[in-house]
Order: C-alpha cells, then structure tokens, then sequence
C-alpha cells in the first residue's frame, strides 16, 4: 500500500521534499509512522516536535494510517 | 449558520474594508477586529519580510472550525476569519478577523478567541527574512 | 506622546480606513479596532434612527484622558478614539476605537478599556427614535 | 456673580433650555447649586440623576462654583 507525506515548514527542509510517496506493507499506526521515518530521514531527529495530521485532520499517535491515506508532518504553526 | 460565517485564505492582499462591508448587520450593535500586521523587529532583530506558506486544505477546514466553535461558544451573529499566504512586507497583512455581535462583549471575547486559537491550530508557517539569514518561526531546532 | 493619540468628534462619518491607516504602524504586530453601530433594535423594539448630542470641548477631553490612561495602564503604542454627532440611521457607525500594540493582547485589553470608559464617562447622549416616539437613553425618569 | 448653566439631554428636556445664566450672590458648592435648582425647576425632580461638571470637569457635591465658571448638568451619558 501507498501512503502519501507531505513536509511542511523546517521538516520540508530536512527532509528536502514536500512530498514523498512512501510504500508499506500494512497500515501503520502514526506512532510507528514516526519511527519509519526518524529511520529513514535521520535529518528528522533535529527536530522531533511535529504534530501528525491524517487526510487533513490532526490524528493522535494510536491513529491508524491506511492505503491511499493523506498524511501531513507539520511542525509548530505559526499563522497569523 | 454557513452564511454567518467567512473563511478565506488567499496569495492576494487581504482587504479591511471589505471584512468590515461583510461583518457589519443591522442586527448588530459591536463589532470586534483583529488586524495582524508584519512588525519590522522580532526579537531585537530587524524583519525584511515574511512568507506565508499554508496546509491550505487543511487550514481552511481548521478556520472553519475556529469559525463554527467561536459561533457556538459565545453570543456572536457572524465571523470572519481571512488569512493571507505569500511573502508579505513590513505592515502588510496576514491576518484579520472580525465578529458582530448584539453586545460587544461577546465580540471582543469571541474575536480574541480566533486569534488566540488560529495561532495555535491552524497549518500555516511563517519564515522570517533577516539580513543575515532566514528562520522558520517556532521551529528552532 | 501626543502623536500617538488620535481623538475626534466630529458630524461627518466616520471612516474606518482612515482610522486603520493612522493607526498601523511598523513596529506594530497586533491592531484592535472596536466599531459601534447602530442596531435596529434595542429591548424589542424597532428603533428607526438616533440622534446624538455631545457637550463636545468635555467629551473631547474625557476622549484625550480615557486614551492618556490607556497609554499608561497598557503596553500600546497608539490609540484612536472617533465618535460621531448628529443623527445616524441603522448601520451607521457612532464610535471607532483602534489600537496598536507589538503584541495583540495588550491591544486587546486597551481597546476594551477604552469603549467600556467612553461609555461610563464622557459626556455624549443619543436619542432613540421608535414608531411611536423618541427616548433618551438611559434617563427614564 | 454670574454662572453660566449647561443642561443636556433629558435634562434639558425637563428646564426647556440649553443655556440659562444664573446670578447669585456669592459662591456656592455643588450640593447647594443642586438644591437652588431643584427650587426654580421643580420639574428637575423627576430625573434627579444627574453629574455636574464645572468648567468641563466632572465635580463632586463640594466643589465650589465661582463668579464666571461654566456649570453643566449631566445625566446618565449614552455615547457609543
């Protein structure tokens, strides 16, 4: 299954993409998505503090991702 | 409810009197707005612009809600909430928001709120210009 | 100090735009800008227009006083306090309060001050005209 | 001595007059004009409510009101 990333802020700059389709076997829980990624973007680790929205709604770490799913990393905001 | 309520989030300029021409009602006795506006110094530094960059799907669902929560929370009969994308310069705007209510109370509070809470929720980032450089806001690692 | 005080009483109408134009200021994040209007109803009934009387050199001076204090209690940059005189029709805008500050809650806070004291203290009065007649507000014998 | 006398709103309704010059012989506090008008407007008692400002200043029952000072009579104020 194919899960779509986008990078927004400083993650968009340490990873060096907006968006990154990433290939997984199963659904995957945003805290596990985390890992994946820490594990593949070590650039990631120099700022761990983002928040996890799933198809444009924040999710919490127990979330579930599934195929097809729209996930957004966004560090703190700052609008406004 | 829907037409009580004005969301936008756009790369033109944002238009004052246009908010104030939307918000105002016959009903309404007190009108509270919020205009944000680019500062030239943040932190003892001097500011030479910003970009606004934004989630916008995302960010427009999340003002709607600020929008509907502000609407259910307190005595207000409309509320608009408009947010800027883009680079914009020193005294340019990126945000304003503006509620009508029957007392103003209601509208101080509820116009308060909307700021308070889009500062917080909503996936826009701000980058800050310096002469020497460049920062995301709220992203020092 | 003075310059950063703007306070006018005037029979034209008021204008917002002109208002948010002085008051915007580089060094300034967050604008409150409070706009009285006139409402077509007041405790169930249909108020047709008002008219309003000032006893204009003292409301001009507790205008001055009410924004010196604001200065003083707030950490704002500048104020501005607009009323109107003579009559208005619903939508119409009696009172326009702007306030800048670097930072909005300071803001906030003055321009709340500064409506909630323009209404306790300075020496301005209006005639609610209805159907069936015409009332001074607040005086009921 | 002569005072100037400014009544405004409801105030002006019950004297029926903006301006009235008020001759007296010597100066008087606030409390004593206050009871001297009750006297010659009798109608004043339906709304005695009201502040009173000597020479554009909100005063208090002992203020004391001089030969040419300006008196105006306040009632409940409603701008905004």
């Amino acid at each position: 299954m194919t899960i779509k990333l986008l990078f927004f802020g400083i993650t968009q700059d340490l990873v060096g993409n907006h968006i990154i389709d990433l290939n997984i076997e199963n659904s995957i829980s945003v805290v596990e998505l985390k890992s994946e990624l820490f594990k593949q973007y070590p650039n990631l680790n120099k700022f761990p503090n983002f928040a996890v929205a799933v198809n444009e709604q924040y999710a919490n770490e127990e979330t579930l991702i599934n195929d097809k799913d729209i996930v957004a990393i966004i560090p703190p905001v700052s609008g406004g | 409810m829907e037409n009580n309520i004005n969301i936008k989030l756009t790369a033109e300029k944002l238009n004052l009197q246009e908010c104030y021409e939307w918000i105002q009602d016959p009903s309404c006795g007190g009108i509270s707005i919020f205009v944000g506006t680019v500062r030239n110094t943040t932190q003892q530094k001097t500011v030479k612009k910003l970009d606004f960059t934004a989630y916008s799907p995302m960010a427009v669902k999340e003002m709607q809600q600020i929008a509907e929560k502000a609407m259910s929370q307190f005595t207000i009969k409309k509320i608009l909430i408009h947010h800027a994308e883009g680079l914009l310069t020193i005294g340019e705007i990126p945000v304003i928001i503006a509620v009508a209510s029957a007392h103003r109370n209601a509208a101080f509070e509820a116009c308060q709120f909307a700021i308070d809470t889009l500062k917080e929720s909503v996936p826009i980032w701000k980058k800050e210009y310096f002469d020497d450089g460049e920062v995301w806001v709220n992203s020092h690692p």
